[in-house]
């Protein structure tokens, strides 16, 4: 199995333990990433206030890069806000005449030109879907077993492409969590809106989002996320959170490679670990 | 509206001849059906009369009750009859024939109806002794008066009916012109009282002069005969309801019926021209009269006396004003009327009626309701 | 209260043709508040996203500028999908944060100032480089305050290293040609790629 | 009068291929019904109840007129009627031809139990291993694989699911009458013989073709063997391998075709000898297949082959038209992208399987308990528009019915649940469209105290702690309410059935977007191809009344394409044999008892109770045969025939059997059917059972009494009157008409065409003058219709048959007309009002107005910047509380089309509740899409106008926007006000004819749900917007409807009278008139004379209220005499 990878900013920078263990677990999974020679930030959740245009241009011009390397290729995206900046590109290439004119006038500026031939997935809709439980049982070589694991999917993996998963109660984590010998914490929030730049830019209101969900996964040991955006908001802004609710809201929050890494046996280096910010003692105990 | 006229200076009897014939007179009827003397007995019936020199022979007052005068009346009135007619009935006698106008038997409006208070009546045994006992039947008459409505014993040796002592409606409230006695003294005349517009208008062309309002011991006197009333009526319902809840006890009950059909024929608000008993639907086939006998080793003949009980109450409980006529009728002595009393007051309690009192009030069962339609099949 | 006048005559319109392009997203809606009840910051807003639409619906331009709903909006897409007619709502939330930024309102400055910042750090570098970002953000901001609200924060992903503390030219990817050529598109009459479109 | 017959098809067994089925079979049509299911019912199987009786009544719906041809039972349970073939389990598989003849193809699913052997013993469902949820419980309990499919269904036939059907074969030897044949059932009855000596490919053809696709498999290793398997058994395929040795296989090929000239041949070659493969082709072979193949080549070979087999086992035949009722399917939220908690969150259910926890066939035989841990539910909320009113889920249309249902369910619950019982209804806008669903909804809500919150639900979530449902939702105010349920239903909407558009497509007709039948303009009915019309919810989303009204309208516009092609497809009815007249004759019965089951306590329980029978000397033979109810058993029973004997007494299991073959058996005996005595001998309760006993004395008793006069019924004078020359009164006419029947059309006006004179489109833009022209154009070239104008009804009276009419014509003498039936269409206005400043100033108009100026071009949009609209000006509130549901349809249609002529212009439309029923909700979209502002206003917080002297603006009207929660002023230049109808139909019209008009003054329909075009009094129609407010097409629908429903009459010469009817025995009748008040059918009066009292014996419905009534038994019903009734109790006495 190939695929074009596309990191996005974050992992490069707040998120780079999420590249790490991404690639890790890949690679230990068979499956080549190929990184997109001269990506370009998507335009985050802020291009498209400014400028439809400028905020489909970003995203197109990096299928455009991955359009030159493999035609019918298919992108893997780690990122749920630059999956869906470049999955709603995909779709204006795809399936509008006018916006891909307009597009590609623009791309002209910087000598590209995208058609939209190649598909762009989820790093969770890979997994889950493209790999599956099946595939990855046999890899596991330590079993978490004991391990209560909240999936926390955000929004924009689901919405508002319900490509792979029931954008309502999203499933595509539990058997991939279950084949790692773990169990499924059974909550409500798994979709739950995380704050996002909210947090941010508006953090009375932004902060009870994260309170709300990391309350939910009382009982959990951790939480898993497919996003920088959720993962930030989730591990980096515990203490601040715990402030608010007046209560220790303290848990475990890895990114989901990391925590297939850990039972397929890659070392803490390997799945960038020590980078997390919130990975409490007794977790880091049981399982470092 | 009440308009009311006093008739003094004679006796009851008297008085009330007078009146009628006054009636007569000024009213333009031509005919009064009212209980008269027979010219060839001393005996009381409902006569109709066309000349007014026979009401001098006219006794509304006796305790003589041989037949109820309602299908009487309604014979009289069921198609026009050519003249105006008037009628003297007691009070059950007015109620019956309001529930055969209900049933189209006869009709109301053609007739002026003047209704007497009644004390009660006896059977037509009981009355046979107690007129024979006087010289003549006006000395009964003025023998049963004196007493009677001051709720004193009536003779000795006769007393009301069952049926009478357990009436509670024994003033005539259906009646056009009501005479009122209960609490009078005799000899201080009368009262004669309008209660419909069509009485009001008779009352009001006889030039007799008016009444005073009703009298205080009026009241009393119907005060304290309709509880006397009420409590034989209590006790009554309670002795004949414990002697037939079975089959058996009812069967009992009747025992000695013989399928005369006198109680059907003497009742008022049986209005069948042709009686299911008497038509071929119980004239079995004989296989039949031998497949009862085999199931059950024997069967009494005539057969169907129950039956023709039930039958009756399914008829005409609903109707049953509590005249007492076919236990009058009955030749075996069957307490018949204290049962139809009783089953019928339950009955029209079901249905939230009482017979003959209402001419608005139509029948049970007489129209179709959807929504009954569930409370009836259960669904 | 005063009530809101309204009449099919243009000049007691408020501005309305601002967000006539917003109007045609959201026309067809019913006002059956599933957006409200399904958004996780209703709470938050001043106004309820079925009242804004509403508002939006009647033409109601500054009311709707001088609500912080719109921004509350995280992009969560409950809405959009939720909505029984199926109306884009988290793209006309978008579209509504263009307009307000075009409008310069002032109430909008800081989220404007962190969008606009942001896009001039991706024009200048092409991908986000955190650090240098935020020190824009803060510049922009002027408000000395600011800083300390993310200072936690910073400390710790530069404990962790994970911020790019600038340098490393290689990764940059200057894209301001891309920048200039959409403006100059949007620029033409004809936009059907406005805020909105 | 034409007096063609034919025959006709009606797809789909649901409420409205039922009613058209009978309205044709009345007509006197054959008709087949056909259902994909294997019971009768459609969805209506499943529901008890239905508003606002909150009862069933689908019985109401069988014929009052005849009665005879049909077995009176509940139509829940089967429909039987001679004219209607029913077959179940089958579809629809082509049409050929044209209208007045189409040659249709059936195809019958092949049921692998035999009807005529199952006696419903339920054995075999006990012995299956199989558990599946059951559907008819909307899955709330399990069921077997083979199962009933309707529990109350007569016959109660078990069917094998053949989807969950594992054909492990437990049921086979269970059953006591050998009715299962697993073998017959699909690819299982396809059996296929593999020829090839190589024992590999044997084994793996036989492991593709039998194991994993399931035909019926058996191999051969040579040529000599296979042709001996040939030879003995028949097989449909043969797998022929070419190279053997001994007899290679084209010398098999060769001697299979003289054993088996029809078998299809597959050839198996190795690549080398393709040619001799191709040579077996022109010798007979079907195909070839290069070995070695992949059962990816293979098995689409096979199932061509199989399916080609299924085409010849279709059953063809010829009809004249074609009803299509298939109508629609529930939406199943749970395959959404919102499942609204629905199968994730317990105890939340659809309003279906809420019907089911009603039911006392439910899971819990009626006890409202919660599905998963039963505790008893008493506090539930309703979400309404599930699935409807929801893009989301591809529905740009309203459901229609949910409204009422839900507001039913919930009236009901209370009723099951107790007082305590708690119901919300969360719904968007209440839907409460149709004829006194307004004043039900009010009441309702108010009695039954049921709240009603505006809001639509989405979070759906279980209750932490509890099994209770979470719910939450905006109030109408903006408050974010939360609230807790033991039980939450969703209310589900409709959904063209999924088989739509593949028998569309077949049939040549078209769908819409969503799946609807597409129809032509001005008819819900009348689909694109002629000769095949749609009744019910197939043309889009509507509620029983509208779906019987449809069906009933497609069953007349069939019987007209059939008249048209000159009918005569039918089968030639029997010649009457002539009866024996036995009425002098002493009773002389033959009694046959009929055994099923082969043991001693029946023996023993047949001779006691022959014995019985033979006590009675009215007996003169009892005789015992063997299952009469299958053929051969029938045969017994014919050749029993004897001249000795003068009434036959059956006493069998399934007595509905010998209901419709009564008059053969009565043919063979050379009898009065009436002689002819069928006694349910209920297997359930044993034969020795006191109940069986019973019933079958009371049918020889009844027989003993049986009278044998028969009313000759009434002659019906061929001609209808129509009054109102509406488009409902020139449709009936027409449809009429084109039956040959003569019309008399009177109108009091001086011209046809009603309300469509000033009519300007509709919503879709379809312009109304050429369609009225055309319409009055068929009228008056119409040999059949005398059309009065400036004419009206001053007196009727007479029964149904025959009326009698006095018409007065402005300037001509008075005339008299004799008809059959009356069909009233007198039709309605727009309502009067003065409210919101009417007549003050000429910026406010009616909607009526509206549309006329824009009909006569009066209207200029270049002056006006905005138009306001107020809703339910004077409707939906006491007087005139009711919908006039055309109203907000048509404020879509002018704002729509003066947004067309000036886009920039602003349209208000202040609204209470938008009546966008059905497929009008895309335009209520549309409206919402161009801009039109909509404004809620609640009934106690109306709006206020004020006529302004501003002449730009010159209205100004105040009200609150809920949304917003504040107050609002639009000005306006023109302010429109919808007024609703008003019914025009005079009392003493209504009266003449002995029909009645509601509290509002609209015709007083018969009942609203099952006969909705007829008065209680037979041969008295209503149709058109005297009925109620409706639509052109609604109108047209109902007026087709009446018209069917008056040609039932109409065609006859005679109104056959039932043989159960009431009569009067003048000499007993002491003329009390209670059995004349008492009637409900007005089937008795009093004779000119008023001395006697008669009856109608075509109105008599034999229901016997007169023959309660009446003391002595001058009021009888034939057949319940009281020797009768006696000789019945008596037999149940004597056990």
């Amino acid at each position: 199995m190939n695929y074009l990878y596309y990191p996005g900013c974050s992992l490069t920078a707040s998120a780079r333990e999420y590249d790490l263990a991404t690639r890790a677990v890949m690679a230990a999974a068979g499956v080549d990433l190929t990184e997109i020679d001269g990506w370009t930030c998507c335009g985050a959740s802020a291009a498209a206030p400014i400028s439809d245009l400028l905020s489909l241009s970003l995203s197109a011009r990096n299928l455009a890069l991955a359009e030159q390397t493999t035609a019918d290729g298919q992108i893997l995206v780690p990122c749920s806000a630059c999956y869906l900046n470049l999955k709603k590109a995909h779709e204006a290439l795809r399936s509008h005449a006018k916006q891909r004119t307009m597009i590609n006038e623009a791309l002209a500026a910087v000598k590209l030109n995208a058609t939209g031939s190649v598909r762009v997935r989820h790093l969770l809709d890979v997994l889950a879907v493209d790999l599956g439980a099946r595939h990855l049982a046999p890899l596991i070589t330590r079993s978490l077993s004991g391990l209560a694991v909240a999936p926390y999917y955000g929004c924009q993996c689901l919405r508002p492409y319900p490509e792979f998963d029931d954008p309502e109660r999203p499933v595509s984590m539990e058997p991939l969590i279950e084949a790692t010998g773990a169990s499924v914490h059974v909550w409500e929030a798994g979709g739950r809106c995380c704050g996002a730049s909210l947090v941010s830019t508006h953090p009375e209101a932004g902060l009870k989002r994260v309170c709300s969900i990391l309350k939910a996964a009382r009982g959990a040991d951790l939480i898993v996320t497919v996003c920088p955006m959720c993962q930030m908001n989730l591990d980096a802004w515990q203490p601040k959170a715990s402030r608010m609710a007046g209560e220790d809201l303290s848990i475990t929050v890895l990114y989901l490679p990391q925590l297939l890494g850990l039972a397929m046996g890659l070392s803490h280096h390997e799945l960038g670990l020590d980078l997390n910010l919130a990975v409490l003692g007794s977790f880091r105990e049981k399982m470092f | 509206m009440t308009q009311a006229i006093h008739i003094d200076n004679e006796d009851w009897l008297s008085g009330i001849r007078s009146f009628l014939a006054t009636v007569m007179d000024k009213t333009g009827i031509d005919a009064m059906l009212v209980p008269t003397r027979l010219a060839v007995k001393n005996r009381i019936m409902p006569m109709l009369v066309s000349d007014p020199a026979r009401l001098a022979q006219a006794d509304p007052l006796s305790p003589a009750f041989p037949v109820n005068g309602a299908k009487q009346l309604a014979r009289l009135t069921r198609l026009p009859a050519g003249g105006k007619l008037a009628a003297v009935l007691r009070p059950c006698e007015i109620r019956a024939f309001n529930e055969l106008v209900k049933l189209n038997q006869g009709k109301r409006d053609d007739v002026v109806i003047v209704g007497i208070d009644c004390p009660g009546a006896l059977s037509n045994t009981d009355f046979r002794a107690f007129a024979d006992r006087h010289e003549t039947i006006d000395a009964a008459t003025q023998a049963f008066c004196a007493t009677a409505f001051s709720g004193g014993p009536v003779d000795e040796a006769a007393a009301f009916t069952s049926a009478c002592r357990a009436c509670n409606h024994p003033t005539p409230d259906g009646a056009d012109i009501a005479v009122e006695l209960f609490g009078t003294d005799p000899t201080h005349g009368l009262t004669a009282r309008a209660r419909t517009e069509m009485g009001e208008a008779v009352l009001a062309g006889l030039d007799l002069p008016p009444a005073e309002a009703v009298l205080p011991q009026r009241k009393t006197a119907l005060t304290e005969t309709l509880d006397r009333r009420r409590q034989y009526r209590k006790q009554m319902f309670a002795s004949v309801a414990g002697a037939t809840d079975t089959i058996r006890g009812l069967s009992a009950y009747l025992a000695d019926c013989v399928n005369c059909y006198n109680c059907r024929a003497a009742c008022p608000v049986c209005y069948c021209t042709t009686c299911v008993f008497t038509t071929d639907t119980f004239r079995h086939e004989p296989f039949q009269y031998l497949q009862w006998a085999r199931r059950k080793g024997g069967v009494k003949m005539p057969t169907d006396t129950l039956f023709f009980h039930l039958t009756r109450m399914a008829h005409m409980s609903t109707a049953c004003v509590g005249c007492g006529q076919c236990t009058n009728a009955c030749p075996n002595d069957i307490p018949l009327s204290d049962l139809f009393s009783l089953v019928g007051h339950h009955t029209q309690e079901a249905f939230g009626y009482v017979a003959g009192l209402d001419l608005s009030q139509r029948p049970p069962m007489c129209g179709f309701e959807k929504e009954e339609y569930g409370e009836v099949v259960g669904i | 209260m005063h009530p809101h006048l309204i009449s099919g005559s243009p000049t007691t319109h408020d501005d309305s043709d601002a967000m006539a392009p917003i109007g045609n997203l959201v026309n067809a809606c019913i006002q059956c508040g599933t957006c409200t009840a399904s958004c996780p910051n209703a709470l938050e807003m001043d106004l309820t996203p079925r009242k804004m639409w509403r508002l939006v619906i009647l033409g109601r331009l500054s009311d709707v500028m001088a609500s912080r709903t719109f921004i509350l909006c995280s992009d969560c897409y409950t809405c959009t999908l939720r909505c029984p007619r199926g109306l884009p709502l988290t793209r006309a939330m978008e579209a509504l944060k263009g307009i307000a930024f075009a409008r310069r309102e002032t109430q909008h400055r800081r989220s404007r100032l962190f969008y606009e910042t942001f896009m001039q750090t991706v024009r200048r570098y092409g991908r986000i480089r955190e650090m240098a970002f935020m020190t824009r953000y803060f510049t922009a901001m002027k408000n000395p305050a600011e800083p300390f609200r993310f200072a936690p924060l910073g400390l710790k992903l530069m404990g962790k290293g994970k911020v790019e503390m600038g340098g490393g030219k290689s990764t940059e990817i200057p894209l301001a040609a891309l920048f200039e050529k959409v403006a100059a598109l949007e620029r033409t009459p004809d936009k059907p790629l406005g805020k909105g479109g | 009068m034409d007096r063609k017959i034919g025959s006709a098809l009606v797809a789909g067994a649901g409420i409205s291929g039922i009613r058209a089925s009978i309205d044709l079979a009345q007509m006197g049509y054959r008709v087949t019904l056909i259902d994909r299911a294997p019971h009768m019912g459609g969805i209506l199987s499943q529901l008890d109840y239905q508003f606002p009786t909150d009862r069933c009544g689908m019985c109401r719906m069988l014929p009052m007129l005849d009665r005879d041809a049909g077995i009176q039972t509940c139509l829940r349970k089967g429909l039987f009627h001679e004219n209607i073939d029913v077959l179940l389990g089958t579809t629809l598989a082509a049409v050929e031809g044209e209208p007045g003849r189409f040659e249709v193809a059936l195809n019958q699913a092949p049921s692998p139990i035999d009807p005529d052997r199952c006696i419903g013993c339920g054995q075999c469902s006990d012995a299956c291993p199989v558990s599946v949820p059951d559907a008819f419980n909307a899955g709330l309990t399990p069921r077997k694989a083979v199962y009933l499919p309707v529990p109350h269904n007569i016959p109660n036939t078990y069917t094998i699911d053949p989807a969950a059907c594992t054909r492990c074969g437990a049921c086979e030897p269970v059953c006591p009458t050998s009715a299962i044949r697993l073998s017959a059932m699909g690819r299982q009855a396809f059996r296929i013989l593999v020829v090839d000596d190589e024992s590999i490919i044997r084994q793996s053809l036989d492991a593709w073709l039998g194991d994993e696709e399931g035909y019926t498999v058996e191999t051969a290793a040579s040529g000599p063997e296979a042709l001996e398997k040939l030879a003995a058994t028949p097989f449909h395929l043969m797998l022929l391998d070419i190279k053997m040795p001994g007899m290679d296989g084209v010398t098999v090929l060769e001697k299979a075709r003289i054993i088996r000239p029809s078998l299809n041949v597959l050839m198996m070659t190795a690549y080398a000898t393709v040619e001799t493969a191709v040579d077996a082709m022109k010798i007979g072979a079907m195909d070839y297949l290069i070995k070695p193949f992949e059962p990816e080549s293979l098995i689409p070979k096979v199932a061509a082959a199989y399916e080609a087999l299924q085409k010849t086992a279709y059953r063809r035949q010829t009809v004249g038209a074609i009803v299509l009722a298939t109508g629609t399917t529930c939406f199943d939220p749970s395959v959404g992208k919102n499942p609204m908690g629905y199968g994730i969150v317990p105890h939340v259910v659809t309003s279906l399987a809420f019907e089911r926890m009603l039911s006392g066939t439910g899971p819990d035989g009626g006890r409202l308990l919660r599905p998963s841990d039963k505790r008893p539910v008493k506090k539930a909320a309703w979400i309404q528009c599930v699935g409807s009113r929801d893009l989301q889920t591809g529905a740009d249309f309203c459901s229609t019915a949910c409204c009422m249902f839900a507001l039913k369910e919930a009236a009901v619950a209370r009723r099951v649940a107790g007082d305590d019982f708690q119901a919300t209804i969360i719904y968007m806008d209440l839907r409460t469209f149709g004829k006194n669903f307004e004043r039900y909804g009010q009441q309702t809500t108010s009695t039954e105290g049921i709240r009603l919150e505006r809001g639509r639900v989405h979070s759906i979530v279980p209750t932490p702690g509890s099994g209770d449902v979470t719910i939450r939702w905006t109030s109408a105010s903006g408050k974010i309410r939360e609230e807790c349920f033991d039980l939450v239903v969703l209310s589900i909407g409709q959904r063209a059935n999924p088989h739509t558009t593949a028998l569309a497509e077949g049939l040549g007709i078209d769908t819409d977007g969503f799946g609807f039948v597409k129809t032509a303009p001005f008819s819900d009915t009348r689909t694109l191809r002629g000769g095949i019309f749609a009744g019910g919810t197939l043309t889009g989303p509507t509620d029983i009344a509208e779906s019987v009204i449809r069906a009933s309208s497609a069953a007349v516009n069939a019987s007209r394409t059939i008249h048209r092609a000159g009918g005569g497809l039918a089968e030639k009815a029997d010649d009457l044999v002539s009866c024996r007249d036995v009425a002098c004759e002493p009773p002389r019965i033959l009694a046959v008892l009929c055994r099923c089951e082969n043991n001693p306590e029946y023996e023993k329980a047949l001779d006691v109770l022959s014995a019985r029978l033979q006590q009675d000397p009215a007996v003169a033979r009892v005789k015992i045969l063997d299952r009469i109810c299958t053929a051969q058993g029938w045969d017994s029973l014919k050749e029993t025939v004897s001249a000795t004997v003068n009434r036959v007494l059956v006493g069998a299991c399934r007595t509905f059997i010998y209901g419709k073959k009564t008059r053969g058996l009565a043919a063979a005996f050379g009898l009065d059917p009436v002689l002819m005595e069928a006694v349910a001998m209920d297997h359930h309760q044993g034969l020795a059972a006191p109940a069986t006993v019973a019933a079958i004395m009371a049918g020889l008793s009844r027989l003993k009494n049986v009278s044998m006069e028969k009313d000759q019924g009434i002659a019906v004078v061929n001609r209808a009157l129509v009054v109102g020359g509406g488009i409902a009164g020139m449709s009936a006419a027409l449809a009429i008409a084109d039956h040959g029947v003569d019309v008399t059309l009177v109108e009091a006006s001086d011209r046809l065409g009603g309300n469509l004179a000033w009519l300007h489109q509709t919503i879709d833009g379809t312009p109304i003058a050429p369609f009225l022209e055309d319409i009055i154009g068929q009228i008056e070239k119409h040999p059949k219709i005398e059309v009065m104008i400036n004419s009206r009804v001053v007196g009727a009276f007479g029964q149904a048959g025959h009326f009698f009419s006095t018409i007065e014509t402005a300037g001509e003498p008075t005339t008299t007309a004799e008809h059959g039936a009356v069909i009233l269409a007198t039709g309605g206005g727009e309502a009067p009002t003065d409210e919101y400043g009417y007549g003050t100033s000429e910026a406010v108009v009616t909607q009526k107005e509206l549309e006329t100026r824009i009909h006569e071009g009066r209207l200029d949009t270049d002056g006006i910047t905005a138009v306001a609209m107020i809703q339910c000006v004077g409707s939906r509130e006491e007087p005139r509380n009711y919908c006039s549901r055309v109203c907000c349809p048509t404020a879509l249609k002018q704002a729509l089309w003066l947004k067309s002529r000036k886009p920039d212009l602003q349209v208000y439309i202040l609204y209470r509740d938008m009546m966008t029923c059905g497929l009008s909700e895309a335009w209520y979209t549309e409206a919402r899409r161009q801009g039109i502002l909509f404004f809620q206003y609640r009934p106690d917080r109306k709006p206020e106008v004020r006529i302004t002297a501003d002449e730009a603006a010159p209205v100004s009207v105040r009200l609150h926007d809920p949304i917003l929660d504040a107050p609002v002023e639009i000005a306006a230049d023109l302010l429109v006000l919808a007024t609703g109808i008003q019914p025009r139909l005079p009392e003493t019209l209504a009266l003449a004819y002995g029909a009645e008009r509601d509290r509002d003054g609209f015709f007083l329909e018969a009942d609203s749900k099952w006969r909705p075009v007829e008065a209680l009094k037979a041969g008295v129609f209503g149709c058109g917007i005297v009925l109620s407010p409706r639509s052109i097409a609604e109108a047209v629908a109902t007026a087709e409807a009446a018209a069917g429903r008056a040609l039932a009459i109409l065609t006859a010469d005679r109104l056959p009278a039932a043989r159960t009817t009431a009569i009067v025995r003048h000499s007993l009748c002491t003329l009390c008139l209670r059995c004349i008040e008492t009637c409900p059918y007005d089937a008795r009066f009093l004779d000119d004379t008023g001395q006697r009292v008669l009856v109608n014996p075509a109105m008599c419905q034999g229901c016997g209220d007169c023959a309660t009534v009446c003391p002595n038994s001058a009021a009888i019903v034939e057949g319940f005499t009281h020797r009768s009734m006696f000789g019945a109790i008596e037999g149940a006495m004597a056990v």
